[in-house]
């Protein structure tokens, strides 16, 4: 008994269930060291190739059409006692050579049987012509489907592709970044969160709903970071012209609100002096302070 | 963005990434206010096309988008590359491949039905972890056996745009358009190949 | 074999292999009856070398060989197809936006006073790296806490020309269905599908 990995890559290969090849220089099988050019004209075949022989097949349909193939008859005419006789022989051979045999052969072997039965049935000639189908009919059905998707198979395996025929083109890619895309957000979100959080927010503590006045609060900023880097500034300087009464009143609330909240200073260096502002100083000691507060508090 | 910054930057970002990108991701990497628009990025792809041509890569269209591959006539040197050869599909993995990207989506029963043995277990794994096909449904009958069909990475690794591209299937002829008679000694010659070629040509049946 | 096919060979073998070849490798993937001599290859790399000029890469001689590099100019566009898709904020972070627009200058205290909960510090990091908010100064008080605020970028980015295009606390209280009754009109950005899908996931989540 010839195992698989002794085999020479060709045989392995038929045994791998590669297409059948059809060339004559090409070994079927290696049989006693004598390469088998072709598959056997007659049902003698060596005991050693049988089994590869038979692995080659994908089943009972395969073997089939391999049977007719080679007897160069068509499939829709089926010398159907002759293929059977020979089908049957093969299957005797199997079992004596103890080769595990699928279920679907024998089956098949059923199958034929009973289509030579019936067409051994005389049948009269209007029968025949009218309704009654030929006792092939299903089997050639079957033989004929399996045969195109045998083909596509091959056409498949024919394709070119990746690895085998064709390979992606690659290439380092020099510099490559880290390229972090930033979430959006739409304005809708943000007020539905923060409608969100005031609703939450009023449940415990009591939030004045009267209206926002936003711009004093963007003035509140702008004179914050106006104060930020210049020390004292002129009181007159926060003050635009061009914005006109509503600017100004803008920016004169958004002093106070600052002054209220203890943000910033006015500084006046003597009675009826240019006002003059800044951000509120850090007490003397600050971290003092803060330890004092936090001694306070504990 | 001119066509030939657009055209290098395509084949840059192909090369650098190493398999095919579609339209839209060429598209996504540039910002907003400078993205090309589609058609734009088409024709710098038809551009590339031409440029390849003579070169050792070509411009090909797959399911998932385009590629820069190395042409197949470059595949006996190239592929000595690699200690390992590709493994090669057998006959029986080959066909139910072909059975489940034809006849998508199908069962395995449908499958044995056709090649008129039991589906190997094992066919159908490496199938599925090469992902070539994967479980799109189950049919409702009962044991609601597995609806396989094939997927974009299938139609990527044979180089086809879509399931259109596979090739068509032969035909199916019919007995009585024969005149079959009930005859054993008959002897009728196998079909030329060129016959052959011409039935499956005029074969509508669509891979759908 | 002539030059000009060896050379396309040698480019073939560097594109499929992706990473650099050293020139007896490339040697290798002849038979060595046709096997190029050394100087040839080395000829034939000469020779690639120049044709990429002009080209979206380039050939580079580096410790282990050669190789085909895409070309650095092309980094930015080409490295975005790694680009990680964009999460989405977090409701804290949003909310913590929101009132800093409506409250500024405010402090993380005041925040967390409104809020109910500790302003986790991640949040006012990104917020700053995003550049809409800045600090703008110190709470004279204990621990001079920072003043947070929003900034130019935070009004561009929704298209708001001041903040006063906000609607009003009052406006908002009152409204069941922001989307419905708010008349955006000029100030909002033409949402993306992407981002209106995520409205209305929002809206879901505020109406519970």
């Amino acid at each position: 008994m010839i195992g698989n990995n002794d085999l020479p890559e060709p045989v392995a290969a038929a045994a791998e269930g590669a297409p059948l090849p059809t060339q004559a220089e090409m070994p079927f099988a290696i049989v006693e060291g004598e390469p088998v050019t072709e598959m056997p004209r007659d049902l003698y075949i060596p005991p050693q190739a049988l089994e590869v022989f038979l692995e080659a097949f994908e089943g009972p349909l395969d073997l089939l059409l391999y049977m007719i193939r080679r007897q160069n008859v068509d499939i829709l005419d089926i010398p159907i006692a002759d293929i059977t006789r020979q089908y049957m022989e093969y299957i005797r051979l199997m079992q004596e050579l103890d080769l595990e045999l699928a279920g679907e052969y024998l089956l098949m072997a059923a199958m034929l049987a009973e289509i030579k039965s019936r067409m051994l049935l005389p049948r009269s000639q209007e029968a025949s012509l009218l309704e009654e189908e030929d006792p092939r009919a299903e089997l050639v059905r079957r033989l004929q489907e399996y045969e195109r998707f045998k083909l596509a198979a091959e056409n498949l395996d024919r394709l070119p592709r990746l690895e085998r025929d064709v390979h992606q083109a690659r290439a380092e890619l020099v510099g490559r970044r880290v390229v972090r895309l930033l979430p959006e957000v739409t304005l809708q979100e943000m007020l539905l969160a923060f409608k969100d959080v005031v609703q939450r927010a009023a449940m415990f503590v009591h939030l004045h709903v009267a209206r926002e006045a936003l711009s004093v609060r963007q003035r509140m900023s702008e004179v914050l970071l106006a104060l930020a880097d210049a020390g004292l500034v002129p009181f007159v300087r926060l003050f635009r012209a061009e914005e006109g009464r509503m600017g100004v009143t803008v920016t004169f609330v958004a002093l106070l609100e600052l002054l209220r909240e203890g943000l910033i200073e006015v500084v006046q260096a003597e009675p009826y002096a240019p006002l003059h502002l800044r951000r509120a100083q850090k007490p003397a000691d600050a971290a003092a302070v803060e330890e004092m507060t936090v001694t306070t508090v504990s | 963005m001119e066509q030939m910054q657009l055209r290098k930057v395509i084949e840059a970002a192909l090369l650098a990434w190493g398999e095919s990108l579609s339209v839209s991701q060429l598209r996504e990497m540039f910002d907003e206010n400078e993205r090309p628009e589609e058609a734009e990025v088409r024709a710098a792809l038809a551009a590339l096309a031409e440029d390849c041509a003579g070169r050792a890569v070509e411009l090909v269209e797959v399911a998932s988008g385009w590629r820069l591959q190395v042409r197949a006539e470059f595949a006996l040197p190239v592929s000595r590359l690699w200690q390992e050869r590709p493994g090669r599909y057998s006959r029986a993995l080959l066909e139910t491949l072909a059975l489940i990207a034809y006849r998508q989506p199908i069962t395995r029963g449908e499958i044995e039905d056709v090649r008129g043995v039991a589906v190997n277990p094992h066919i159908v794994r490496t199938l599925t972890e090469r992902g070539w096909i994967r479980v799109v449904g189950h049919r409702e009958v009962p044991g609601r056996p597995e609806l396989l069909s094939t997927t974009r990475e299938f139609l990527d690794y044979f180089g086809l745009r879509g399931l259109d591209d596979l090739p068509t299937l032969a035909a199916l002829r019919d007995m009585d358009n024969l005149g079959v008679q009930l005859d054993f000694g008959t002897v009728m010659p196998v079909p030329e190949p060129a016959a052959v070629a011409a039935v499956a040509a005029g074969d509508g049946e669509s891979a759908g």
